[in-house]
């Protein structure tokens, strides 16, 4: 077993599917010659050439809307947008074309996509190369939304994706591409999509994350387990579909929820799961629904100390998580 | 820009390389889409279907682009006033009022879109949405997908001239320039987009201007003539199946009737302007063409007028006796069945 | 004091505006001699000429790009989208631009611009003319979103949304247009964005909505009330910012909590009010909180009886209330 | 297109209105940005600012459009490269090395945007976003308001040529061409968008060829010549000024280094390629016109070169002691201050 990076999981894994099945290509901006900004589809166009790994002209609309119309030929195609905060000109694309093409023929037509994106801050990207977009689609039917935390979870899934039959999103977070290392099995497997992963089993609280906040959290919880105080940690490496019963399990085991996020809070990820506990496990809680999160600006601001204020951190996860912990 | 023609009308179509049979059949979807129209309006004035989107006045442009293609193998991603288009394509008159009347077995969407929302994978009809100009990248993702696998398909789909100001279009042409794919953009410029006049609309003088900017030809064609679309149309399709690339093609014709059944049309249009242009009139001209050209008599003429209310007739029947949809159809196709349904 | 429908209210506030500040245009998709396809700026065009009633290329992004070029240089747009399922190829202009000048320039930069957008089903309307757009918005900081339930509300809150200095979405629901008429006083009030109003007191539970599921909220608060029930209802009015006071108040009072929105549950905005309440008042609660929302598809078919399916109705609240009373 | 000089050299600015001093002056310009440029690049190179975007190879066509303009009433839209642009607009060497440090006082921000993200309503230069083209409906709203107070102000607003394929480019430009607008819309034709060349990215063979698709004369431009790019962006603000509406304005030039301090260009591009582009190096070209002109003569230039030098030290002492802006100022300016802070 391959001990790879986050990235390296990317892309080795595209390269598989590639040559697995004939049907799967990469597009985007500068995934040619310059194998991605970040490297992810680099060696690509070496092995399958161009017609396979499209460098296509400046315009995301035109990417996920020319993806859509090939997978609707039966392709799968695996669309890159280059940073995650360059996809709104590309909402209409993915909102009202491939979430609704299959609910809109009813069932006749279907958009096996994947979208691939690097999101996240952490990396002096400034108001607008530093979002979170996950929250932002994950109200919309017809999508699901995938956000691994580990180079094992970007091969498994990635993999679940491309197989996918209807549109997947794939968000990368970029400050994780070579921070993070794992061991990757060499074979064909696959995660399914929709089931988070217990990461850490613990009595006395439950943290929720997902994507580098996740890491945050299991440093916190390493460092909270030498004060006695023993945290269950979920990665929910699906925000769409949520995996209902390993949360509600989590909730039940301790009584007292931490949901994290680096998205800002109104209205991100952990509002519905808190809504979906406090409606179905009320009565299991101890103590509120905590959620610590992104503040409310617009973005991340570039100024290392502004980017930090912004960030999360496992300080802060251990703070939050002490303060519940105490309630 | 089309070459015009000074031949004597009754070669015309021979000259391009129609039959008189093609001919009669083309001139037989055109009175089948009007007539279809023309009952939908009724069928809403008296309340039984809630909504209509006419394509009075651009029929012949559609019937002309059904005929340019080759309907065994091309695809199609046509737009709301496409009903001709379609039918020519091979839906039938019943499955189109099956749309006006929301009922079961409606094929484009199972009566879950508006009337003139078309798809059909077994015709190759990609169904298509409301916000306009969406389908044009999808088209050239089809393009591209049958250059990828070796298939001498093309895509042809259409818009308004209205909504070649959306950014879809601008993008997706360039895609197709920029990777020379087997597309037909096909535009029904019928002078407005709602209320508005083309010269509020689009700052150049023809759409088929466009062109330029994505390195095709641009072909500006009389879109009340279905020869002349036909011909433009033929062309663009055997450019695009020799690997030549796209061709942008814009159809010039009127809307005859307001934008819709909701719509209002004489607030922003003069009545003397709509009766002028229905002097042109492609249901007109295509039946001038067919009595002149000598392929069809008065008495057949009037024996396939016939034909078609009857048509009509059992259309309208049998899409009003069918049932609505089962309500808890309405969350079914959300995603591929069988997989695990997880809280979303 | 006159009565007027929610439409009247809408286009006699714009005309008040337009006479009062020569600042203030309105330009979208035929809104001039068309007076809008919903009749929302009739004789605007007529008073203030081609000018100021600006009717626009068919191309959303720029209606609110313009829009917001034209509010940088200091004057006041009324963007008009003409359905809010339409707005999507504006979200890059909004997310982006409008609701991030102020920040990314530190306050130097502002957009005073209102985006006006009929929403909402009920209307034969289908999958792309029936559809609510808030969820997609509220998570952006910089935005404001105002949802106006009765033709006073439309008034007060349009004229205020025209007179802040910050970009504001003005969310008609298209239903109400013409089925709901109230009192309009003539003089020149304004509704403070972020002020929720309750609507009815009452004692064994509390119900949030807004827009037209809060009409429905009112008539099946009437007919509890003949069982015995006594329903709280709080108008939200403006979703971002969300008025916690207000809604805190009801839950402590009831301590029972049903949140009602025509727009899909998962992701909605009951999930952030849900989730402020489980962080904020969880021991204030009597029972689970319970969310009754449109069904997890992309969007509202167009069969009337698949819209019916989609589509609350006073007896489905009422329903849902008396489930949440029984507790 | 833009007319060709065959004139003496000598001439030249004379003859399109340019005194010797304001040439004397664009040539400062030109190398102070360029000087810029490349100290923000050793200073990158020794890890002590975390990001550089270049405009090297732009500054003629900067220097040109900044002259060109009326810089007392025009509003300018600059993009990220437009670093000279903005030197000759009015925003000083140490502003814009704040950026680079990200530093308190950095006037475009408050250090919150990446550098190069130019914005100063005192200067009329409206604050930049980094997703492309979104800043050409921006500049079309600003004419519009322009035309609707009767002022007389010109709106300019520049791009890459890569970035003129979004969708926002095209809406932008069509609603100028319908209304007239005075706007100047500026493509620096750098021949790569990152990676990407011109053949990869865009269908028609020159940019200028998309203003037909709007109504509105598309100028092409050497990019390397700022006497050229003078001329032709006065004669686009000229005719706005003149109510005759918007020109897009091509102006060739070439990307001398990687799209930024994260790229390496070696995989996509050759040696030799980038080599034969310094040969037309804008820099070089200023230099031997002014020479050639005699308005300067080589003390003189190097004199300037020495003041050049000691303003980029300056600036960059000044922007390197200046403190990090405090993390708490990260919650203001996200509304308007003294409202409500209620629920967001
Ligand atoms: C993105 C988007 N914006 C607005 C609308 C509302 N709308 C429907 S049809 C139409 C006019 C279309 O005009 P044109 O493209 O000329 O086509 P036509 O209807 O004239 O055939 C408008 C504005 C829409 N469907 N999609
Ligand atoms: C909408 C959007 N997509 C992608 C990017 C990432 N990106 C930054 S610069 C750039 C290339 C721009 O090329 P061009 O327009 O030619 O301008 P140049 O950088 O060459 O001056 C890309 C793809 C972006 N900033 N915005
Ligand atoms: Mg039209
Ligand atoms: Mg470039």
């Amino acid at each position: 077993m391959a001990v790879k990076s986050y990235i390296d999981a990317v892309r080795d894994t595209l390269m598989d599917e590639m040559r697995r099945d004939p049907r799967v290509f990469v597009m985007g901006e500068d995934v040619g010659k310059r194998g991605g900004v970040f490297r992810a589809t680099m060696g690509l166009i070496e092995e399958f050439g161009e017609e396979r790994v499209i460098d296509t002209p400046l315009a995301e609309s035109a990417i996920v809307g020319v993806g859509i119309g090939s997978a609707l030929a039966g392709l799968r195609p695996v669309a890159e947008i280059q940073f995650a905060d360059f996809i709104w000109p590309a909402m209409n694309q993915i909102i009202s074309e491939a979430a609704r093409l299959r609910y809109r023929s009813n069932g006749d037509w279907t958009v096996p996509l994947v979208i691939r994106a690097p999101y996240g801050g952490g990396v002096h990207g400034g108001l607008y190369h530093s979002q979170s977009v996950e929250a932002h689609f994950y109200h919309s039917p017809g999508l699901k939304i995938v956000m691994p935390s580990t180079p094992y979870d970007v091969a498994g899934l990635l993999r679940a994706a491309i197989r996918d039959e209807d549109p997947v999103m794939f968000l990368e977070h970029k400050r994780l591409y070579r921070l993070i290392k794992g061991e990757v099995p060499d074979d064909d497997y696959v995660l399914p999509i929709g089931k988070a992963e217990v990461k850490r089993q613990g009595a006395d609280l439950t943290v929720i994350s997902y994507g580098l906040a996740l890491h945050f959290c299991l440093e916190a919880a390493d460092v909270l387990a030498q004060e006695g105080i023993s945290a269950h940690v979920i990665d929910l490496r699906s925000i769409k579909p949520l995996d209902r019963e390993t949360i509600l399990e989590g909730v039940r085991k301790t009584g007292k929820v931490l949901i994290v996020h680096e998205d800002n809070k109104f209205g991100g990820v952990g509002a519905e799961v808190s809504a979906m506990i406090a409606e179905e496990a009320l009565f299991d809680l101890d103590a509120p629904i905590a959620r610590l999160a992104g503040p409310e600006i617009p973005a991340m601001p570039y100024a290392p100390n502004l980017e930090r204020f912004y960030m999360l951190s496992p300080e802060k996860v251990a703070d939050a998580m002490r303060k519940l912990a105490a309630f | 820009m089309a070459a015009r023609h000074n031949r004597p009308q009754s070669l015309r179509h021979r000259d391009i390389g129609l039959s008189d049979e093609q001919v009669r059949e083309m001139y037989y979807y055109i009175l089948l889409g009007r007539a279809l129209d023309e009952r939908m309006w009724l069928l809403n004035r008296a309340g039984k279907v809630p909504f209509v989107i006419s394509g009075q006045g651009q029929e012949a442009a559609q019937v002309g682009s059904a005929f340019g293609l080759d309907r065994d193998r091309d695809i199609v991603l046509p737009y709301y006033r496409d009903m001709t288009m379609v039918l020519a394509w091979g839906q039938t008159p019943t499955e189109a009022m099956l749309g006006s009347f929301a009922r079961e077995g409606e094929p484009s969407s199972g009566a879950r879109q508006m009337p003139g929302h078309w798809g059909s994978k077994r015709l190759r009809i990609v169904s298509g949405s409301s916000p306009v100009a969406t389908q044009v990248p999808h088209a050239v993702g089809l393009a591209l997908a049958a250059r990828m696998r070796g298939e001498s398909s093309v895509a042809w789909v259409s818009l308004g001239e209205g909504s070649t100001n959306q950014g879809d279009f601008h993008e997706a042409l360039n895609f197709a320039g920029v990777h020379k794919l087997p597309v037909v953009v096909f535009v029904e410029n019928n002078k407005y987009a709602i209320s508005v006049p083309e010269s509020r609309q689009i700052a150049c003088s023809h759409v088929a201007e466009r062109a330029a900017s994505y390195g095709m030809p641009g072909v500006l064609v009389d879109g009340n003539d279905m020869l002349a679309v036909y011909e433009a149309v033929r062309g663009a399709a055997e450019r695009a199946r020799a690997g030549e690339g796209p061709t942008l093609v814009e159809a010039e014709c009127y809307r005859l009737v307001p934008h819709s059944s909701d719509d209002d049309d004489r607030s922003y249009r003069s009545r003397e302007e709509v009766e002028e242009a229905r002097k042109r009139d492609p249901v007109a001209v295509a039946a001038s063409y067919v009595r002149e050209a000598g392929v069809l008599s008065e008495e057949e003429d009037a024996a396939l007028r016939e034909r078609i209310r009857r048509e009509v007739d059992e259309a309208t029947e049998a899409a009003e006796q069918a049932p609505q949809p089962s309500p808890d159809t309405a969350l079914r196709n959300v995603y591929a069945e069988g997989g695990a349904g997880a809280w979303q």
